[in-house]
């Protein structure tokens, strides 16, 4: 610490003209100081020791570099350009702190910058600055909802990510509170996956606060009943909530295509490590209407002109209406959240384009198409839905006798992260995994899945 | 650099970066109608112009290259090591469904360092799920309705008590958990009196949620008394760590009767500020609410030596966000934590309020600044609020100019309160423990000599800034619904409407 | 940023960095008389105001942050996956002495690298000791010596041929390694003729050390002949590849009779600059002037497919620098190779050919810039030199004050030329590759508003540049013994004496 | 490649006139151009490919961070603090060219502070921008001091590192050659290790152009007869040549004050990574004495002044004496060195300051001669010197009746690099070892590896 100099220290007292450093506290009674010694851990104080210390502990785990993974189901490992680390990495974007719109000026932009190219993907004019993680924004956007129609139940699909449902009942209130949203689910058709849009059409009332799917879905499908499930929402009065990963949109139709009114989902595949779950990110888009706009929970950033002709700024937008300035008449609430991944993202989809997007979309199509073929054919193993998918399909183990997690450990031996356990959250599926397919797992990869699985089940 | 916006960018057909072709018509493999009709309007350019364009943005980013004294944030050093341990395969690429047994040494880290805030708080459990300061009030509403549903009394308890110097995340995360908020004054001496306090109590109270010192660095002495009648109440007292870094190391929230605490551990400890996040709300409580917390917990099995992830809590209130939050960021704060070590947190504390009385001493001398509470004479913690609202009286010029005209010294603009703005014209600055004193006088000089420019030449500030990117931007069209624009399409689809309007 | 020399930074006890404290008394381990008596005057400072530092003066680079048309260097986009690769582990922390066993990753990128090259040259080995293009041409000088040792010819053949186009290193290492050096004169058509080569030619001839094209543009279509007189005349023949660019994929070296040639890595294979270096001039040679190479080599053995270190080479002139070479640059090398492939290669250089006759086009198209051997009227290759004669004659300015005034618009100064400037007020931008054709549009455009503004307003140019971290130096200064000063010390004591002698 | 999309190709070529690309090439004769298709291996163009295999070959290689090395012999492992590598990994330096004093100011500035900082750690006013090595920093000195006195004969210790001893042979040329400098080796005596002053004396005379001598020596130890050995060269009118390494300088005496002339030294311990000896520069500096700086081959970069009252600049000095400038009349010659590694020094030893660089030494001389104590303590191993030296030390095998190589064979099973295997450089010292200990080496380190050679000798 620089004052840490004895000098300093003495300068400063003198200058200030206290007796000492202990007499600054003069404000903490004593009775509120601790009789405690603090016994923390020896300090490391040298960068020699900690280095080590912390290398020894991340030693002790095992990554899905040097092993091979097919864990998706919120997170997924695609691969991250090495200029995204280069500039997320850049000081005087990691330590930026929160100036003008003049002094932070191209960090603004980068963000509006992300803002405009998710609008592309998701083909909506208004998108917010990120909030926490897919499941956030689908809390956020389900409460949104509800003040823009007053109406207090949400339905969603049965078979969603049991980790994104959770965050959503959380934002969704527990029924005790009086204010609470009533979380209800829709079946799925066995058969396809897909949404179930007879029991949709039940559980449909003027009640109905917002449809919420997703595309691909949790189990990887794609539901092709967009238009359909849209109409139903919208004759009752309903929003349409569709939470999407935007890495598939190079292949697959933006949600307002089919009908979406709000868009939500992940940001982490655009560019953020997995960092053990610590890549999330979320956003949310809409159209660009005045009552949507004035719900929005999240900061907001806004290109403008400056005194300059012709020179773009940009500022926030819409910042009254957040928690910072309303306080507990504002918009649910924002903070600190994940603006720097944001930046990772906008130098992502610079570098993708749209034939980065399609590209990509379609090899992860392919490959994962290609997996679920060769793992189907393994004897006993068979893949629930066998097309109709991205990046993610559900492998069936029930007839092999064993259990996912005996599979899973048996592969982890052979330095292989299987698909994750489904048997707990899906009962309905039996002992059946999802699996997940990128961009980063080739041909010989899902072979050696393949013959891993041979062995294990013979 | 005159950097254009990055949509304007790239050439048709250029390519930033390519992937192998797929094999086969993976087209056919999308449903029929589902397929991308129009491809989206990204820009098309090569690595080396996207990267080129990046690092022209990170140039015209002035922050923390600066001095930057950013208030109620408790600005660190974030040590380089920590970054490149990040990414390493080890902590970048680990996938949050592992089997624990891929994952030990991370949950190792997760449980040091929750031993480690255990002891500078006194609770019993720390969870790290919240991704924010603001997540982690959050987190403590949704405990706080964990904790009242069990016992039966969620439909009774439902007011939330907090002070109007509380942070705004406070009464805003206790609002969308379903909770009517109390919100109490500040009186003469800097904080809500007793009296006000009590009036508010009942058996609606659910939780009191607060911090201490606030920003005005005045420190409630009466504050244990408050927990106590919180208690007796019936109520929970969570404790908002956001200004720790002036207490770190005297007291602890437990022994002052909090029932719950959080620390930021992006900023408080070491962890980067990145504009806004990935962060870390770190919330911990006693063993009584900790049956509530959300799920799962990072337990070590004592016999086995290994760490495991709890998922098996049935009193649980579920998820706050997915999966176990930033861990990347608690795994910074767990090395900012050792290398600091006890003595070292205290010293930091110790620089921190010496910093802030010695930098006070220099900016009270600044004709045109007044200090927040001016009935308050002691020393303040490790921050302060001041105003500006002399100098306005004066030249007409307020914090907003003034701090306009500091970027062109090179010192970013200060951070100036939360709502309400309970300071006339107020800015907040903090040294910490961080800024050296060379640092802290530079910024006091280029603070009165602004001061002085708003009497000796008010147009020059008030049309500030004269030496950033950009000049002063237009601040009401992103409030005008026909002209804001978040994204470019709005942008060229508005600026048409405007064009056409215009023409007509 | 007005940011001070670092060695007036500080304050004496601050720390950067911190060790562990050695146990025991450590400083009794000094032999008597070998203590240091008084402490080094380094600035003692905190991390966080190093790094600032540091970060401040990155942003008082302006380089390729803009558009560097920098020739005769074929500056490449530097892949960043490279980077991180080379700060991995198993790169950066690997000790030159290790077990052959433990370096397979590293030595098995060497070998294919260097089958690579083989291929790309018709050569049958290559090193990669040479820290850089000049070391490689030395490194020919000393492959000379011992094949001629070997012959009994060193005493006899003590003459090395080049041309006054050369790039200097050429004569240099020549001369330094203990030869005479015989400098070729260009003739009108841009190459010396081969009359004045075969005078050149005799018994005293060790070697033949020219680039082909040069750096004009002009490639030497007599060269097969050349190599041909050289190797009857019982000398060596060396390609410098420095301009690989534009004949890569369509010309072999070995194809062309040479013996050896090198090429940049750092350059022509997308290493990194780095301002200059660390680099690698990769030397290739035919299986004949195999044996005299520096050692080890590396080799596979084909039956285990292990690779290993050759030292036992008895043959070999030793060593020209410690270990290996720079292999992290190798490493990056062979990703760059990898990543375009024989067709990439390929089109790098017709895009580098195609760029350059585009560029001048828009040059001659300049008012004030001449073409270099303007009697040679073919399409040039993949850079030419051009001057500003006809602008200096005009209006006083030459390349200097242009370039500087360049730097105003955010365009690095170009490179000029090597010694001797055989065209006035020489300049010699080179596109290559990586430049946009709206790069090359912008960088003409600027040319050519600054040589309008040698006309317009020649007093802008000439006290240029207004726009830089820092305003014209003094160039005299570092040429006087009295002042130059190559650091702080140095500077300190001679500003005393300075002020010393006007003051008397 | 920028320009590789057909449309902008195609405007080229109109724009200039030209029929095709392949016309451009017309210079090239037909004669000329190969018949071969290039057989390169397949390209690897997208980054996730190209980046998994090369990770792949990576992980063949075993790093001295997951293993336990003690080799040192001309490349060290100390501690690199990460601000040095994000320095250095700026794009602004690592892509940097070489423009104007004004454009490049910054770098410039750095460089300069390269040079400021070594100048104080070695006590000498001049310092020129790096050399390649440390071997070549020797060679050019030796030739530097050739050029001052006219005279070709060097005077060097017999064990100095044989790496280094092979790159000065070649840069003093072989006898063949009329202008060669000759190589000498004085002899060291057995019992200190230390430079024989008899032998010195002896070989002494009037043609011999310099002594080198190093400090530490290659074998670690410190050579405390510098004054008497610079007394002798310079009575009989020779330069005195000191190689050091600056990390020692915290605590060992700088060479001119025991009667240097030139210094020598490598850079890569001040904060370069080894990179399996990518990692080494090497350094020249003197008094700033005109005769001196007239003969270095080194570009040099000077501070100055600028049209600006009161601000530096930092401008070439004395470029017109390099081959840049003088092309065979230069001096000896330069290029591309390891100009980016000056910057990483720069910033190591700003980080450091006059009490990191004590710190460190201590540190070093404490573990070192605990390692030396705990090593000899193994039966059957003992240290050739137990002291007096820094970082490294021999440990000689003899007694065990066991080679280093197999002694090395066994510590690399139990992932340990042993020392460097002295018997085939130096063999008067028989089975014996150089071992390096850093301030990266922990107590614990030195008992694994002390209990593994227990195991080993047993």
């Amino acid at each position: 610490m620089a004052n840490s100099v004895p000098a300093i220290k003495e300068a400063m007292l003198k200058e200030i003209g206290a007796p000492s450093i202990e007499a600054l506290f003069e404000q903490i009674p004593d009775s509120h100081r601790t009789k405690h010694d603090f016994a923390l851990p020896p300090a490391l104080r040298s960068e020699v020791e900690l280095r080590r210390h912390m290398l020894q502990l991340l030693a002790k785990n095992r990554s899905c570099e040097e092993n091979l993974s097919f864990l998706g189901a919120g997170i997924w490992q695609h691969h991250v350009p090495a200029i995204v680390d280069e500039v997320a990495g850049r000081s005087e974007f990691l330590t930026s702190v929160w100036g003008t719109a003049m002094s932070d000026h191209g960090r603004n932009q980068a963000w509006f910058e992300f803002c405009s190219q998710l609008g592309e993907l998701v083909a909506c004019d208004f998108v917010g600055l990120p909030v926490y993680s897919w499941g956030c924004a689908a809390g956020n956007a389900i409460r949104l909802a509800s003040r823009l129609n007053g109406r207090r139940r949400v339905l969603v699909p049965a078979w969603m990510d049991p980790e994104r449902l959770a965050v959503i009942r959380q934002y969704c209130e527990p029924e005790g509170m009086a204010s609470h949203i009533a979380v209800v689910t829709v079946a799925q058709d066995a058969a396809t996956g897909l949404l179930d849009l007879a029991d949709l059409r039940a559980k449909m009332s003027d009640g109905v606060t917002a449809v919420y799917f997703e595309n691909p879905s949790f189990l990887g499908l794609i539901e092709t009943q967009g238009e359909a499930i849209a109409q139903i929402a919208h004759q009752a009065g309903a929003q349409v909530i569709v939470g999407v990963d935007p890495i598939s949109l190079g292949v697959l139709a933006p949600p307002p295509d089919y009908g979406a009114d709000i868009v939500v989902g992940t940001t982490q595949t655009l560019g953020a490590h997995m960092s053990a779950g610590g890549g999330a990110g979320g956003f949310i888009a809409s159209r660009d209407e005045e009552r949507y706009a004035r719900e929005y929970p999240t900061l907001n950033i806004s290109i403008t002109t400056t005194r300059n002709p012709g020179e773009h700024g940009f500022a926030l937008s819409l910042a009254h209406q957040s928690s910072y300035g309303m306080r507990e008449q504002g918009k649910d609430w924002t903070g600190n959240s994940v603006y720097l991944t944001a930046i990772a993202n906008a130098v992502y989809m610079s570098l993708m384009g749209p034939e980065g997007f399609r590209e990509l979309g379609e090899l992860v199509l392919a490959r994962s198409h290609a997996a679920a073929k060769r793992i189907a054919s393994v004897p006993g193993i068979s893949v629930r839905w066998g097309g109709g998918f991205f990046r993610e399909f559900v492998v069936d183990f029930n007839a092999t006798g064993k259990t996912v997690a005996v599979v899973n450990k048996a592969l982890l031996a052979k330095g292989i992260f299987g698909g994750k356990d489904l048997s707990a959250d899906i009962p309905a599926l039996g002992q059946s995994a999802l699996y997940a397919v990128t961009e980063i797992h080739s041909a010989e990869d899902i072979e050696r899945l393949a013959l891993a699985l041979e062995e294990i089940v013979r | 650099w005159n950097e254009p916006v990055v949509m304007e960018m790239g050439v048709k057909g250029r390519r930033g970066i390519v992937f192998p072709k797929a094999e086969g018509d993976a087209a056919a493999l999308v449903p029929a109608g589902m397929r991308r009709r129009s491809a989206p309007a990204l820009p098309e350019m090569t690595e080396h112009d996207v990267l080129r364009h990046y690092l022209h943005l990170s140039q015209q980013v002035l922050g923390m290259m600066g001095v930057s004294l950013f208030g109620t944030c408790t600005m660190k050093y974030n040590p380089r090591v920590s970054e490149a341990l990040g990414l390493r395969p080890q902590m970048a690429e680990l996938h949050p469904l592992q089997d624990d047994s891929t994952l030990q040494g991370l949950l190792e880290i997760v449980h040091r360092f929750d031993l480690i805030l255990r002891e500078l708080s006194g609770m019993d459990q720390f969870v790290f799920q919240a991704a924010g300061g603001a997540d982690a009030a959050y987190t403590h509403t949704c405990v706080t309705r964990g904790y009242f549903a069990a016992k039966g009394e969620l439909e009774q308890r439902n007011e939330i008590i907090t002070s109007i110097q509380a942070h705004p995340c406070n009464p805003a995360t206790a609002a969308t958990a379903g909770f009517k908020v109390v919100t109490l004054m500040l009186e003469e001496n800097g904080y809500p009196s007793i009296e006000a306090l009590k009036a508010a109590l009942s058996n609606r109270t659910a939780a009191l949620m607060i911090n201490n010192p606030d920003d005005m660095g005045v420190y409630n002495p009466q504050i244990a008394e408050w927990v106590k009648l919180v208690k007796q109440a019936g109520g929970l007292a969570f404790y908002d760590h956001a200004n720790f870094n002036g207490v770190m190391g005297r007291i602890r929230a437990r022994e002052l009767g909090f029932d719950a605490c959080m620390f930021m551990l992006h900023k408080t400890f070491g962890g980067p500020k990145g504009g806004g996040g990935p962060a870390v709300g770190a919330y911990g409580c006693s063993a009584e609410l900790a049956p509530f917390l959300p799920k799962p917990i990072v337990v070590k099995d004592e016999a086995t030596g290994l760490y495991r992830m709890d998922h098996d809590r049935p009193d649980s209130v579920g998820k706050v966000r997915e999966f176990l939050g930033n861990l990347h960021i608690v795994m910074r704060a767990y090395a900012w934590a050792r290398a600091m070590g006890a003595d070292g947190i205290k010293e930091a504390a110790d620089i921190a309020v010496l910093a802030n009385n010695y930098m006070e001493k220099r900016l009270l001398a600044i004709p045109g600044v007044a200090r927040s509470n001016p009935e308050a004479k002691t020393w303040r913690m490790e921050m302060t609020r001041y105003g500006l609202g002399p100098l306005k009286e004066e030249t007409g010029l307020g914090v907003i100019e003034v701090g306009n005209r500091m970027t062109d010294y090179g010192i970013d603009a200060p951070w100036l309160s939360h709502e309400p703005w309970v300071v006339a014209e107020p800015f907040t600055p903090e040294a910490g423990e961080l800024w050296s004193k060379e640092d802290i006088d530079l910024w006091c000089d280029v603070l009165a000599k602004v001061c002085d420019e708003a009497r000796s030449d008010p147009e020059m500030v008030r049309t500030a800034p004269h030496n950033a990117p950009i000049g002063r931007v237009d601040s009401e069209a992103p409030e005008d619904p026909a002209r804001w624009a978040t994204t470019w399409r709005a942008w060229l689809r508005k600026r048409a409407a405007l064009a056409q309007q215009a023409a007509e």
